[in-house]
């Protein structure tokens, strides 16, 4: 077990955006977090990350207690992330990008940081020269860009939020094999995602959140057939 | 007793001295709202208000109050100049580093202003004696000039009109909508380019009326219009960004923190204490006394 | 052309990759020989000046430029470290070299200081934090007569005994060029991309393992303490200060020079400076006419020419090196590449 | 109705649309459809005025609308639902709908409206009085559309009104598309979304690297290999 | 540029580096100046025998780094023969060691505070050059309050309700040091002070300091600022508050449109100024006002046009006595004026501008010197009311301050 959340509570305001969340995700799997728009998959992520400190409970990573820490440091205890809304530094080159991440994000020392930014680039098969300036990509190179960036910080878990939101299904199959190779590289991965033909695809396990609380938990086969889930979030008519 | 009168003098000088720093600060706090514009030439405007007011006395020979709605529509006119001479080129050219570029703009605007005022006028100071002569009682035993009253009280009118403006009227709607997303202003058919400049020329308005209602207090002249615009500044930043009401809770408070601290300590010490309590409110609250997080918008 | 470009390059190679660029050591060594040749006390007089603000333009720049947040208070910084350079003399004994750097390294705790303070504001509240800061010591420094002698001004001892300008001239041009690598050096080791990735996305940053607090308040003890400096300068130098010194209107003055220079270039600052200080001086005589014609230009480089002189000089190699006439060196370069459309 | 003829444009050096023609009738569904970054936004936002086109003509309803303001189109009844939806979080759901019918000067016509728009979306009519800040991104979505149906449209242009939603909420947006449809007005259509959108648009175009590459009925396009093959992940 | 050198085409030429406030905050002050000092020179038809005078006039922007700047252009780039002139104090002691540098002497100076004179004193031999202020320091005039109260009372025309006076003043140099001497006077006299308050520059909101010392009821409430809108707003509301007290206000009278400003506020109301008593005097008040189009103040433009009319005849015996107007010569002449062989008397405000080796930098106050006579404002007119050998009237006290 690399991650645990014991009973992760989140409000704002009278909102409880996130209420009384237990989840453990295990060594090595893709785990999927689904559920309607402002379930509260982002705050739940934002909580693990340390963008926000949890109103209540605690979340363990890898035996340790790091609830409330801030969130350079829960990097460099090995948990990366990628944002909804692509997050990156505009006004450096794409190289620069990743080495902040190579050179602040991990508690080793890289003795070669150019060098190894340029591999987690080529890792991601990014395609535009590394001396672009980041404000020139377009949204999928961005997301690739965040993906290298959170990689480079030689993370243990790496946190997904909808990177495939708005690709076509052909880059959705890039997108899904990359997120495989990087499992099978031996990172967990935590992906928050509305496209049901890729979270199927490819989640060991999926947890739905409705409203701040925890709706089912199990296989993509058990929450397909879960009335539940169905209801909340799927819609009768859902069909593949 | 004395401790009470003393406490009353204290909340009614603070109260006539803040109803202007209101003025003042939301006329500010309009133009960052909805252009985004961290105004370094408000005080200029308050300035030329203080001028036109004494050419519409001494010249044209005006009342007082028509005096100073000449000011007020002569700074409008202004503003409406300065806003399609400089902010409207540069929003047509690039919106990149706008806060800050425009922040240049805005002092280059108040350096031309200072100056071309100079060349033109001299710097002789210009004021008239009194408004409304007289005083009037206040409680038992305070009294207060009538100038003082009344610009005080021109101050609540002209905040209250521009609140019924933004939130009744279809152009105040515009100007909000504006405020909080521009993209989604003009899809709805509404002239950013009319409302940006309408924006500012009531911003510089409203700067113009409250340095007209104090002419007869404070005669006109060039540097005027700085320790206004520092006052102004320092209620917009203890509110917060966009916030009308907060405005006038912001001036009571800053004028009653100066009072107090002129009682207090000595008047020198005023700038000193008020900025330091101002300094701690920050600390607290980072993004002002009465923001909302997240929602940009020139009202609440 | 290209050859002697390629040639020098090779000598400035090592520079070139702590940051400092060519031109800019170019510029320091023909400075170091400006006496040589230009005798006259006024036209010194007059570089020490520029020197100065550009000094402060680069100090300025290193917060404004990089982690984007403009210390609106700037010149109460250097003000600060001009009467505590001051003071320090006249009440502590000290001799006034050792003023200077007492200077520096009690503006550099201010600033210090000023970092924990604005560390939970952003954008503009940072700015009016710093600048609301700064009125307030200036308010100190003219009520706190018994200490400063207020608004009456005070009597500062020269650092040199001699009454030339030219010791001057060299004391600022070592402190300049100090501040010059410092910075350069800072700014493009790793540091330097921290202070980059918090100035343009924060939480990005955080998320990066970048902990913003502690290099905004570097950020902040550094310039602050370079401030401090070069504010330990002027007192010796001019010989009498007054709160007067602290004033926004000496910030505004500063950050026009570091803008018209070009943001986030360190060196930008520092040619602005050395353009514009002796223009404003030449049109002396138009008295008002000259500060609207500075108005007047501040507002047209803002509209017409946002990126400075810096992003001149950078679209001109740019240029150049499409035309082949410099060679392609830069590793990471500013120009904007033609981005592959897709995967 | 539409009609847009060899346009280009460009952001700065970078030119993202090349020599676009495309023609839309009244009545009409059509979809544009092309992979991420082709350049639908952009050529959406540069018929809106958004963004300058540095060659070519589009005109509309037979009078050309080339690099006008985008409040000039709004009054000749052009209607834009972005991507980024472009709502006034600070203003109520109300306020939303009232600044849609901004141009429309005639008050029993915006009441008209609104009550269309009410019985379209009886969700937006429970909450009138919230604050769009603090709506779900369903709801977003749904008064983004209700806004732009506010000033009775002849044309509704609509920038990926799925994205981001949940199934469910997938589902009511299409749902509300073909209520349009039924309503008269003319809409275009951009979606990642290649399954559904096919199934209710007329016709589509299919717009790569700022091209148009391929155009055609629905029906056809469904057929098309190519089609078949990036957008609808069959192999 | 203005860098020329000059001509050879026998011209004579002097130049006379103008130092002042031009440009900048106190550019109203350098209007007067300049408008004084041409007033005076085009009486000579700007000729010194046969010298054509030259004005080359040195902005300080009241900052001291640019003022020493401008000066060192002017003496390098320019070739200023003599220098003359400033306004603030710190200027004269930036300026004090750019005048040593180049042993330029630099006559009649307004910076007047403390400053100038520790600063003078710290080294005369090497400050020799800066040549006299043309203001005294400023307790050596303020203690005429004093007197002229004094007197007031001892003649039986005040019978004050108590001792109390209460102090207030403009922060900066110039408050303070007239108000901190005016106090130390007033106590030697046996009086009380009561408070001491410094507003900032360019305040004009006093309620809270005027109910302050209302509640305090001090017979005599005295102070300076050097802004106009300041005082005219302190005397104003000093009357809204109802303020009943003798009001000194030093400098109410600096800028000519003083009344304009108060109106009958500034009935009864003291001031220290000079007058334009004499005929010269006014004539040239009236001359000014239809030159320039301001009315110009007594202790700004008029002391000025005295102070530069002083300048010219110090060039005059200079080119007398030495036969060349060069900076030597005018470092020779400085000697005399130091001494104060050489002094003026023709001046429209004071009797005569002298200095003694005593009293250096200062000039000398007296009755038959430098003294600036007490008067009180009624209806827009000043009236002297001390020193008793000028005075046109006794002082009026008003109903509200009478037992
Ligand atoms: N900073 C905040 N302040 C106030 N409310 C917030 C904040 N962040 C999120 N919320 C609210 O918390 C709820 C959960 O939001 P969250 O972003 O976690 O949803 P989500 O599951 O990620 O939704 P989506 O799929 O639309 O991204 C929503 O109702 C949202 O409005
Ligand atoms: N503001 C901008 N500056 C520079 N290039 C831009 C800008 N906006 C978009 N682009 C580029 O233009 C191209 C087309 O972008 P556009 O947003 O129109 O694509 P799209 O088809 O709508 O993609 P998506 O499916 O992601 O919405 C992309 O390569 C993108 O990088
Ligand atoms: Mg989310
Ligand atoms: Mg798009």
């Amino acid at each position: 077990m690399i991650l645990e959340a014991k009973s992760v509570s989140k409000r704002f305001g009278g909102l409880k955006a996130v209420n009384e969340v237990s989840l453990q995700v295990q060594e090595g799997e893709i785990f999927g977090l689904i559920g309607p728009n402002g379930a509260g998959k982002t705050t739940f992520l934002n909580c693990v990350a340390g963008d926000y400190r949890p109103d209540g409970g605690s979340i363990i990573f890898q035996g340790k207690n790091i609830t409330g820490f801030r969130p350079d440091i829960i990097c460099r205890e090995g948990i990366a992330r990628t944002y909804q809304i692509v997050r990156f530094f505009p006004k450096m080159t794409v190289l620069e990008n990743v080495m902040v991440g190579v050179v602040f994000g991990s508690k080793k020392k890289v003795k070669f940081p150019e060098r190894t930014a340029r591999e987690y680039l080529d890792y991601v098969e990014f395609p535009v020269a590394h001396h672009v300036l980041a404000e020139n990509l377009n949204t999928i190179q961005l997301k690739q860009l965040e993906l290298a960036r959170a990689l480079s910080t030689d993370c243990r878990l790496l946190l997904l939020d909808e990177v495939a939101a708005g690709l076509t299904p052909a880059e959705l199959n890039k997108i899904t094999a990359l997120i495989r190779k990087i499992r099978d590289d031996g990172r967990t991965i935590i992906i928050v995602e509305h496209l049901m033909r890729l979270i199927m695809n490819i989640c060991d396990r999926i947890f739905v959140l409705n409203f701040g609380e925890k709706l089912s938990e199990g296989t993509p086969k058990e929450i397909m057939s879960c009335e539940m889930v169905t209801k909340a979030y799927l819609g009768e008519t859902y069909m593949h | 007793m004395e401790m009470l009168q003393q406490s009353w003098d204290i909340i009614v000088t603070a109260i006539l001295r803040g109803g202007l720093y209101a003025l003042m600060a939301v006329g500010l706090s309009l133009v960052f709202g909805v252009m985004n514009i961290a105004n370094f030439s408000h005080g200029e405007f308050y300035m030329i208000g203080s001028y036109f007011a004494f050419f519409g006395i001494t010249e044209f020979k005006f009342g007082p109050l028509p005096s100073i709605i000449f000011a007020g529509l002569a700074a409008f006119a202004i503003g409406m100049i300065v806003e399609r001479g400089v902010f409207n080129p540069l929003r047509q050219k690039s919106k990149k580093g706008w806060l800050m570029n425009t922040f240049l703009l805005t002092l280059g605007v108040s350096i031309i202003m200072q100056n071309g005022v100079r060349m033109i006028w001299g710097s002789r100071y210009r004021g008239v004696t009194q408004f409304w002569p007289g005083r009037t009682k206040i409680f038992t035993s305070m009294e207060i000039a009538n100038d003082r009253l009344v610009a005080f009280i021109i101050a609540m009118i002209t905040i209250t009109l521009l609140w019924y403006f933004l939130t009744y009227t279809r152009t105040g709607r515009a100007i909000r909508a504006v405020s909080q997303d521009e993209t989604g202003a003009s899809l709805m058919g509404i002239d950013l380019n009319w409302i940006h400049t309408l924006t500012f020329a009531l911003s510089c308005m409203l700067a113009a009326i409250a340095g007209a209602s104090l002419l007869s207090i404070n005669p006109a002249f060039p540097t005027m219009g700085v320790n206004p615009l520092y006052k102004s500044w320092f209620v917009l930043i203890l509110v917060g960004m966009g916030n009308i009401w907060g405005s006038i809770y912001g001036g009571l408070i800053v004028g009653l923190l100066e009072t107090i601290s002129i009682y207090r300590f000595g008047a020198g010490w005023q700038d000193v204490i008020s900025l330091i309590i101002i300094i701690l409110i920050l600390l607290v609250k980072p993004s002002g006394l009465f923001a909302k997080k997240g929602v940009k918008s020139v009202l609440e | 052309m290209k050859r002697l470009v390629t040639s020098l390059g090779k000598v400035f190679g090592p520079l070139t990759k702590l940051g400092i660029r060519p031109q800019i050591a170019v510029l320091f060594f023909a400075l170091l020989f400006v006496p040589l040749f230009v005798r006259d006390e006024f036209t010194l007089r007059l570089l020490i000046t520029s020197l100065m603000f550009g000094g402060l333009a680069m100090a300025f720049d290193f917060t404004a430029g990089f982690i984007n947040i403009v210390n609106f208070g700037f010149a109460a910084f250097m003000g600060l470290g001009a009467y505590s350079s001051g003071l320090s003399v006249l009440k502590l004994g000290l001799s006034p070299w050792l003023g200077l750097i007492f200077a520096a390294l009690l503006v550099g705790i201010v600033g210090f200081g000023l970092g924990v303070l604005t560390i939970r504001l952003g954008g503009i509240f940072a700015a009016c934090m710093a600048w609301f800061v700064a009125l307030a010591l200036m308010a100190v420094t003219a009520n706190w007569v018994d200490l400063t002698k207020g608004n009456s001004g005070l009597s500062v001892p020269p650092l040199f005994v001699t009454i030339r300008n030219m010791p001057y001239y060299y004391t600022i041009l070592a402190i300049v060029i100090l501040v010059y690598i410092l910075l350069a050096v800072i700014s493009s080791s790793k540091i330097g991309l921290a202070f980059r990735a918090i100035g343009q996305d924060v939480v990005a940053a955080a998320s990066s393992g970048v902990f913003a607090t502690k290099y905004k308040i570097i950020n902040f003890t550094i310039s602050c303490c370079l401030a401090g400096l070069l504010g330990g300068f002027y007192a010796h130098f001019v010989g009498v200060l007054t709160p007067q010194v602290l004033h926004t209107r000496n910030t505004v003055e500063i950050m026009v020079i570091s803008y018209v220079g070009g943001r986030g270039t360190i060196w930008g600052g520092l040619v602005a400076a050395l353009l514009l200080v002796p223009a404003m001086d030449y049109l002396k005589g138009l008295l008002e006419l000259r500060l609207i014609m500075y108005g007047a230009a501040m507002i047209l480089i803002m509209i017409f020419y946002p990126r400075g002189l810096a992003g001149l000089w950078t679209s001109g190699a740019d240029y150049l090196k499409r035309k082949g006439v410099l060679p392609d060196t830069s590793t990471v370069s500013v120009s904007k590449g033609k981005t592959g459309q897709n995967l | 109705m539409l009609e847009i003829r060899q346009l280009d444009v460009s952001y700065g050096y970078l030119q993202v649309i090349w020599g676009v023609s495309l023609k839309i009738n009244e009545g009409e569904v059509v979809a544009i459809l092309g992979t991420n970054g082709a350049g639908k936004t952009t050529l959406l936002k540069t018929v809106m005025g958004l963004l300058t086109a540095s060659q070519g003509t589009i005109t509309f309803l037979g009078e050309e609308i080339t690099n006008l303001p985008t409040f000039k189109l709004i009054k000749r009844g052009l209607s834009f639902v972005s991507e980024e939806r472009n709502l006034f979080p600070a203003m109520t759901v109300f306020e939303n709908l009232i600044l849609g019918a901004y141009t429309v000067r005639d008050k029993k016509k915006i009441n008209d409206a609104l009550e269309y728009v009410f019985t379209l979306f009886p969700r937006l009519a429970e909450r009138k009085n919230q604050l769009a800040g603090t709506m779900s991104g369903g709801e977003r979505q749904m008064l983004a559309i209700a806004r732009g149906l506010m000033h009775g449209p002849r044309m509704l242009i609509l920038d990926e009104p799925s994205m981001g939603l949940s199934p469910m909420n997938v589902e009511a947006v299409f749902e509300t598309i073909t209520r349009l449809r039924s309503g008269q007005t003319t809409i275009v259509i951009v979606e990642q979304n290649v399954n559904t959108t096919l199934r209710i648009a007329d016709r589509a175009y299919v717009l790569e690297q700022g091209r148009i590459v391929l155009e055609g009925t629905s029906a056809e396009l469904r057929s098309n290999d190519q089609v078949r093959e990036m957008y609808l992940g069959i192999c | 540029g203005r860098g020329a050198s000059k001509p050879d085409d026998g011209r004579k030429i002097v130049k006379i580096g103008v130092q002042g406030p031009f440009t900048g905050p106190a550019s109203r002050v350098g209007d007067e100046f300049k408008a004084a000092i041409q007033m005076a020179f085009d009486e000579i038809g700007n000729k010194i025998g046969d010298y054509e005078v030259q004005f080359v006039w040195i902005d300080c922007e009241s900052d001291a780094e640019k003022a020493a700047r401008a000066y060192e252009q002017a003496i390098v780039r320019d070739k200023i023969d003599v220098g003359f002139n400033t306004w603030h104090s710190w200027v004269s002691v930036a300026l004090m060691d750019i005048a040593a540098k180049y042993k330029m002497p630099h006559f009649l100076s307004f910076g007047a505070t403390e400053i100038v004179n520790q600063k003078y004193k710290s080294d005369p031999e090497k400050y020799k050059y800066w040549v006299g202020k043309t203001w005294p320091t400023p307790s050596l005039l303020s203690i005429a309050y004093v007197e002229a109260v004094n007197e007031a009372i001892e003649a039986g025309l005040w019978n004050p309700p108590n001792r109390n006076v209460a102090v207030y003043g403009v922060d900066n140099d110039w408050g303070r040091d007239f108000g901190n001497s005016v106090a130390r006077q007033f106590e030697d006299a046996g009086w009380t002070v009561v408070t001491r308050e410094w507003v900032a520059l360019g305040e004009t909101e006093f309620y809270p300091l005027l109910n302050k010392l209302q509640q305090l009821g001090a017979s005599v409430v005295v102070g300076s600022m050097s802004d106009p809108p300041s005082v005219s707003s302190f005397i104003k509301q000093s009357r809204e508050v109802g303020l009943k007290s003798l009001i000194i206000s030093d400098g109410l009278g600096w800028v000519g449109e003083w009344y304009e400003l108060t109106g009958d506020a500034s009935n009864y109301v003291l001031d220290q100024i000079p007058q334009w008593t004499t005929p010269a005097a006014r004539k040239f008040k009236d001359d000014f006002a239809a030159k320039f189009g301001f009315e110009p103040g007594a202790s700004t433009a008029g002391l000025m046009y005295d102070s530069a009319r002083f300048m010219i005849k110090i060039m005059q015996e200079t080119l007398k006595e030495h036969g060349a107007l060069t900076q030597e010569n005018f470092a020779k002449i400085a000697e005399k004026v130091r001494t104060g062989q050489l002094t003026f008397k023709d001046g429209i405000i004071m009797k005569e501008y002298k200095y003694t080796n005593d009293t250096f930098p200062d000039p000398v106050v007296g009755e038959e010197y430098y003294i600036f006579p007490v008067i009180q404002y009624m209806n827009g007119q000043g009236r002297i009311i001390w020193p008793s050998s000028w005075k046109d009237e006794d002082i009026v006290i008003p109903d509200f301050l009478k037992q």
